[in-house]
């Protein structure tokens, strides 16, 4: 079973840093790099990722819309 | 049975998907996606009509798929008076900052809100004015210093910052009006409700709805976004305290 | 005599405060010199460009069309401005982060390549970058002596800053010493 | 159509109305409350909006708001009142939006007096507020022009994008006389107005109504269209009256309720046998200059008339370019300061001599 | 005294401070906001008053209400918010007060942009506000100047009573350069304030400041005296500067920022042996008329130019009155359209040839 | 023992012996002698200056024997503030109609209310423009029928009229706020005793004190002044309730 | 041909009414011709006048400097604008309540005086000099009928004051029979 | 002993009746003539003088400041 995931568009971070005290779980980090748009930005890593609940509160609270949220739900593959 | 991955939170189709112009940490833009959002969830994109102020939000048209009329400083509500008068079935919000709306613009602001214009306003209170080096607002907390009160906000001379979500709510014409804040998801998620509640108001009763959204300006207040994040709950809130200050029907409206 | 020097870059490259510093030295050397900044509207990232314009004379324009002597500190810059050096002009170049394109090359002017973003890096922090150009443009033209601008960064430095100043002087160094 | 016996201000209000125009925003003041009063009592049967704003401001930025959305809207106002609505007015030629601002003209500086004045011309046709925009001024000088030029500042308005001042004063607002209404005739081919706001509808593209232009050479060359927008109405849109200018010695000159007691004065010079023609201006922006050079090379001088110090004979010495003389005759207005014809008459003899 | 380093628009609040003003009102608007905080932290020091108003309305008005009161006082923004201004400077001139009103201008219409401009020459020197009067108007072109015409337009203000504009742009306002500043001197014969209101403190006569006159023909007589002050500015108080006007063939003429564009071109010109000269009025209003027609007794041609789509050109061609040609060059301000000193050269080749 | 007759009422000296422009039965009169008989009464002639409005009251220095400065439409509190700030020790009071200071005024007497100007405002609210020829106010009742709203005032599109006395007093500046009328002596009395201690709270205490004055506008109401009088209680007191809304010292004085 | 008529005197005489119904009247026969007010800024009691100018051409000037046709209804009125009358003009002064100041009579004009004030009372109400004046003034110059004034004075009062038509015809009649 | 009395001033008077409502007496009544400013002044008649109590309540209700008031009072001729 896939974990929850969540993803940090770099086109969007700017390296606030306000998702890593937004997470319950404290999952995400600042990288230590400059991206291109010259911001450090966000980023979890993927043993973090794992314990992603997909609650998405990292995705609230960042002022840039830069967090998308999934979450791993079963489905009845048939039906929709 | 599969598993599959469900996007449960992605940007607002409101949004545009472009970078803002915003500082690192700056919540004009939660408080922009927080907009698009209601609009999303009331289904309004396609009839509304953003007015634009002047200040760090001046671009709005740059980040709301919607049409949007740019107001002179502090016009906003009369600019959105001229346009919901025109476009009754239209969706119309303003969405100002302190120096826009509590200072320069304070006449409109009060008049649209006692005229009860079925318009929306998000009043993005961040105790400075952003656009232009962070100078003293009416929204400046006391002893705050800005590139005009390098001493510190002087109550004496200048005044105590003022609250308008509680003084508009004195007006007749205003249906709903709150403050909330953006610096925790459990805020965040208030203030969703609480822009969502003011645009319905609009959209199904005709009524003038007015939200405060308290918000950081890192860049001006000369703090880093953690730090300017926390001085929201440490000083911010406790002057401008959380809550709806009214919420009735329009004027002359059955429940 | 005037010289006239062009900087550009993006806002976060102390553009603006190597600006600011040639023309504060120019004055304290008894010279009239006049400092004119340009900024875009986004406070930070933007580009940022500068004139600065040193003489014994009046100063005059504070812009000029095709100036003498240019600092290109990015890629974009170089794009925009590398055209406008005036024949015969020196034009520095921060090859660190941008390369004159195939072909356009001009033997017209006497262009200096330094690295300068990863001297600055070197010397102990990216934003350097404006000292080991300043610097190094300095060493090329002596528009105002190197202890002008030293102690002129002393001036424009307020005072909780002065404990940067040994880098700053290391950076200017570099920058003059590959020049 | 039967003739009616109007106010001036009045007949504003019904050209306005006539010619479809269903917002009015504005302020109380004298001398043109005859307008918003008028509208208050007829827009509510048409279906339309009168709104009485808290301010001027308030009223001009109402106006930008509706003219945004592409219908026809108007405010009115007297000259404070109009010095307060300049940073709107600007935003609205930035904006490139039209709207119709009347102005009944009356004496200042600062609260003066409210006897009719020409006080505001330099205000009305060289931008009164920043940024270096014209605006169409348009100069009525009768009770039925007050009613015909209103529809026109429309016409205009809409055509060229751009907002249209109907410039008048307390004498053509409050004098009474006769009117023949007429159906107003949209001009067939008026621009549809595909830049207004209305909601997406499923548009793929937004539309933007606004003044800021920040990239590179923007703002210039937004400048530039609309400069280019003043050639046209130079081009197109002059409107002149003259009289007896083929072969005048003199040519006096003045715009609204100033023609009048010209064209008097200028009779009665005729009478005694003095050549005398008239120019008046009915377009004081796009201004006649071509009408002002061509007469320039038969008369001798001309007099220009104003209720002011000195302002419309800058841009008619402008216009002839030095090639004539142009004298001037005006009072700054006030209480009991309006010239009578027989005051102007001594000028012209005086000019003819 | 000791060269320093500063800032255009600080020059100005320092000049302010030194000329003895005491009462600063004002809103913060891009490019002058240095202004105000250069006086907000220094004003404190002094024992004067320092408020950031509401708004630019405010703003004004306060400076109304400190000038009636005698004192110097100041305001300072930037086009939008001087278009705002206009009605209380119009109060201002018809009452017949003081002040000082700088005007830091940038690019419109509208909001424009925040770059250099010089679009706001009419609205400056023909009176944007109602009622036909006109303030003093300075224009400085260097730091040194903004320190200097500050203190002088305080000393005009209170010499002929009447508003003074301090008209820079966001060049003049932004740029560093050497400054020596220098103690102000007052100078001797300075009217004394009789007319300021301060309590009637025992007097018989009550002291009024008003711009209301009702009585028949009360308001045309204060025009008249006013327009008399305007007369005396003309006669006493034209400043300008010309550099080789005796023997051009061109004289190129600019105001501010535009002429120290002007200068380097002209001496470009010079030095490739072309005959040009340069006029650069520091007093908008006063115009040197008398310098511009004494050129045109001898050169060939003149050129204008300004950072607008053609201004002051107006004023020129007025003063000449058709003896020479006046050629225009200008852009409309906004992001990148600033000219360069080689432009400017083409343009004067263009017209020498 | 003689018997003298004592005149124990007069005009007061502040009022100047001249008749006035007001309408027969226009409580401007009253207001203006309640005015001067608080200076009188204080002993502030000879240092007061006051700043008139536009509206019926422009000609104030027709009236008062005292210095004054004459502001444009509803500017007279930001005028006020730039005299007091430079005549710190002089009695600085304005005087303004409805149209003025809550209409197009709005926002300068909020924000001199706010920054707590050490001055006096008198507000006469007589529910209409009266100068200009009786158009509808901020204050007009609702159904109040006007020369712009010649179909009574509608409340669903005009807003209703705003109490200012009481929206002012939500500001902290706000040292003073109340609303009296002078339809009866007694209310007359009353309405000396509030501007007094207006005016009081400025000369003792450097505070903001607002006076709400209710007046008759017999012209523009089209009523004789009998009838104009009694529309005061029957209709203007119940919407507009007297009464003081704040008394408090001022901004950081002890009381 | 044109005929210019001047009325002056105090608020309350009903002088705009006059003047208004003047120029409505000969509209209403097919002429053309334009009403101007002015009055003080006092709302009653002020002065009070106004110009009427009907012509079988264009109105022109709504003001004249020296009008042919002068009606005075007060003392003031009379100090100001006797001496203004047009010589060979005519001249309708109510002597109730002004006279000519002795040696200050002209004899280039054509002057009548009559008791309007008394003449208006007797009619029933001192409020109708201005019809009193205005009757005279149509009997002299018969720039419209009589009937057409009478026609059109029910035209211009509103519905409700039709009850007051007869005294006022009266009072038109009373002024004719004087004139 | 000389009644109280009470001068209302015709220079003033605006004929606008409110002090007639204002007295409690009931003392005041309109004149039948129009005065010198053309209105209708307030009067009292000498009769009614007698009655008049000097409250001033009608002096304080004239809008126009038209009313003096005079109370006959006793003193001591010797002292003040
Ligand atoms: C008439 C006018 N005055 C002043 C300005 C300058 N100005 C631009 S934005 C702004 C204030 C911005 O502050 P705020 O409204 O609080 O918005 P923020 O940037 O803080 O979000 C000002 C004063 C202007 N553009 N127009
Ligand atoms: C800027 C401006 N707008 C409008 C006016 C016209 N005006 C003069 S007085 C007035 C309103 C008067 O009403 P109010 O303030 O209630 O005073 P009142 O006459 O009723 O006592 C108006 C709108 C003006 N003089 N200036
Ligand atoms: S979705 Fe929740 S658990 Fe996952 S990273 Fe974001 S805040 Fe943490
Ligand atoms: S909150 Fe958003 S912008 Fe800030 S660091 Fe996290 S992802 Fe980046
Ligand atoms: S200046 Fe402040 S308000 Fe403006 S974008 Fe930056 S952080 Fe946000
Ligand atoms: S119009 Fe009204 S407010 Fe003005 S003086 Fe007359 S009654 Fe008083
Ligand atoms: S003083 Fe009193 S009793 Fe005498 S008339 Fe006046 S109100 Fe009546
Ligand atoms: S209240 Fe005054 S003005 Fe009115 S009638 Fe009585 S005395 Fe005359
Ligand atoms: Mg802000
Ligand atoms: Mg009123």
């Amino acid at each position: 079973m896939p974990s929850n995931r969540i993803e940090i568009d770099p086109i969007y971070c700017k390296g606030c840093a306000l998702c890593t005290i937004a997470c319950p779980q404290k999952l995400i980090e600042m990288s230590d790099a400059l991206n291109e748009q010259g911001y450090i930005p966000a980023v979890i890593s993927s043993g973090n990722l794992a314990r992603c609940t997909a609650c998405a509160l990292c995705a609230r609270m960042c002022p840039d819309a830069a967090i998308r949220v999934f979450k791993s739900v079963e489905t009845d593959g048939g039906q929709s | 049975m599969t598993t599959v991955l469900k996007n449960v939170f992605d940007r607002p189709v409101s949004l545009k998907d472009v970078s803002t112009h915003f500082c690192p940490g700056c919540q004009h833009g939660t408080a922009h996606r927080l907009c698009a959002e209601a609009m999303d969830s009331l289904g309004v994109q396609q009839r509304a009509i953003g007015v634009a102020s002047v200040g760090c939000s001046v671009f709005l048209y740059g980040y709301f798929d919607i049409d949007v009329v740019e107001a002179p400083h502090g016009r906003a509500p009369a600019v959105a008076t001229g346009v919901k008068r025109v476009r009754k079935d239209d969706f119309v919000f303003t969405y100002q900052g302190d120096g826009d709306l509590a200072a320069i613009g304070t006449s409109e602001i009060i008049h649209a809100a006692n005229r009860g214009e079925a318009i929306s306003v998000i009043f993005v209170n961040n105790t400075t004015y952003g656009m232009t080096g962070g100078q003293m607002a009416p929204t400046t907390l006391p002893q705050q210093q800005t590139s005009t009160s390098p001493t510190g906000r002087n109550v004496a001379s200048d005044g105590y910052p003022i609250r308008m979500a509680e003084l508009l709510s004195g007006l007749e014409g205003v249906s709903y009006s709150c403050r909330v804040a953006v610096n925790n998801p459990k805020n965040i998620m208030a203030a969703g409700k609480a822009i969502e509640k003011a645009f319905r108001c609009q959209v199904e009763q005709g009524g003038f709805g007015f939200v405060e959204v308290l918000t950081t300006c890192p860049t001006n207040w000369g703090m880093n976004p953690l730090k300017a994040n926390n001085r929201v709950a440490e000083e911010m809130i406790p002057y401008f305290p959380l809550g709806v200050f009214k919420d009735i029907a329009p004027m002359g409206q059955e429940v | 005599m005037t010289t006239d020097v062009f900087m550009a870059g993006f806002g976060g490259q102390g553009i603006l405060l190597a600006g600011n510093l040639l023309a504060y030295a120019a004055i304290e050397q008894g010279l009239n010199a006049s400092f004119f900044p340009a900024y875009g509207v986004e406070k930070r990232g933007g580009a940022a460009n500068c004139t600065v314009i040193v003489t014994d004379g009046d100063v005059g324009s504070p812009v000029v069309g095709n100036p003498g002597q240019v600092l290109l500190f990015n890629q974009l810059s170089l794009d925009k401005f590398y055209p406008r050096v005036r024949k015969g002009g020196l034009c520095l170049i921060n090859s660190s982060l941008a390369k004159i394109p195939e072909g356009e090359q001009r033997d017209d002017i006497d262009a200096l390549l330094l690295p300068a973003t990863d001297m600055a890096v070197e010397a102990g922090d990216a934003r350097l970058v404006n000292m080991v150009m300043l610097g190094a443009f300095i060493a090329r033209c002596e528009v105002v002596p190197m202890t002008a601008v030293k102690s002129a960064l002393a001036g424009v430095l307020p005072e909780r800053n002065h404990r940067f100043l040994p880098m700053n002087y290391a950076a200017l160094d570099a920058g003059a010493a590959r020049a | 159509m039967k003739r009616l016996f109007v106010k001036g201000n009045e007949a504003v209000a019904m050209g306005a109305l006539e010619a479809g125009c269903r917002y009015y925003f504005g302020y109380p003041i004298t001398p043109q409350s005859d307008i918003p009063e008028y509208i208050s009592r007829e827009m509510p049967k048409l279906g339309g909006t009168f709104i009485q704003a808290e301010s001027e401001i308030a009223s001009i930025n109402m106006l930008l708001g509706a003219s945004a959305c592409g219908v026809r809207a108007m405010t009115s106002s007297s000259s404070p009142g109009i010095s307060l609505k300049q940073e709107g007015i600007s935003y609205m030629a930035g904006s490139e939006l039209p709207g119709l601002i009347v102005n009944i003209c009356r004496s200042g500086p600062g609260l003066g007096g409210i006897d009719a004045s020409q006080a505001d011309y330099f205000q009305s046709v060289k931008g009164g507020g920043h940024g270096g925009y014209h605006i169409i001024v348009l100069a009525p000088h009768t009770v039925q022009e007050m009613y015909d030029l209103t529809m026109l500042a429309f016409d205009l308005a809409d055509r060229y994008r751009m907002p249209a001042m109907l410039l008048g004063d307390a004498v053509v607002g409050q004098i009474k006389e006769a009117l023949v209404p007429h159906p107003y005739q949209q001009p067939s081919d008026l621009p549809t107005k595909e830049w207004a706001v209305s909601g997406k509808q499923g548009r793929s593209d937004q539309r933007i109504v606004k003044s800021l232009f920040l990239g590179d050479g923007e703002l210039e060359a937004h400048n530039w269209r609309l400069h280019a927008k003043y050639k046209q109405l130079q081009d197109n849109e002059v409107r002149c009256e003259t009289e007896h200018v083929d072969d005048a010695d003199l040519v006096v000159t003045a715009f609204g309720s100033a023609a009048r007691i010209v064209k008097t004065a200028a009779r009665m010079a005729r009478e005694e046998g003095l050549k005398v023609g008239v120019i008046r201006p009915i377009t004081l922006f796009p201004f006649p200059i071509a009408t002002y050079q061509q007469a320039a090379q038969t008369v001798k001088k001309m007099l220009c008339v104003e209720l002011n110090a000195g302002q419309m004979v800058e841009d008619v010495r402008l216009a002839v370019n030095g090639k004539v003389d142009v004298a001037f005759y005006g009072r700054p207005p006030g209480a009991g300061s309006l010239p009578t014809p027989e005051e102007i008459l001594v000028q012209i003899k005086k000019h003819c001599g």
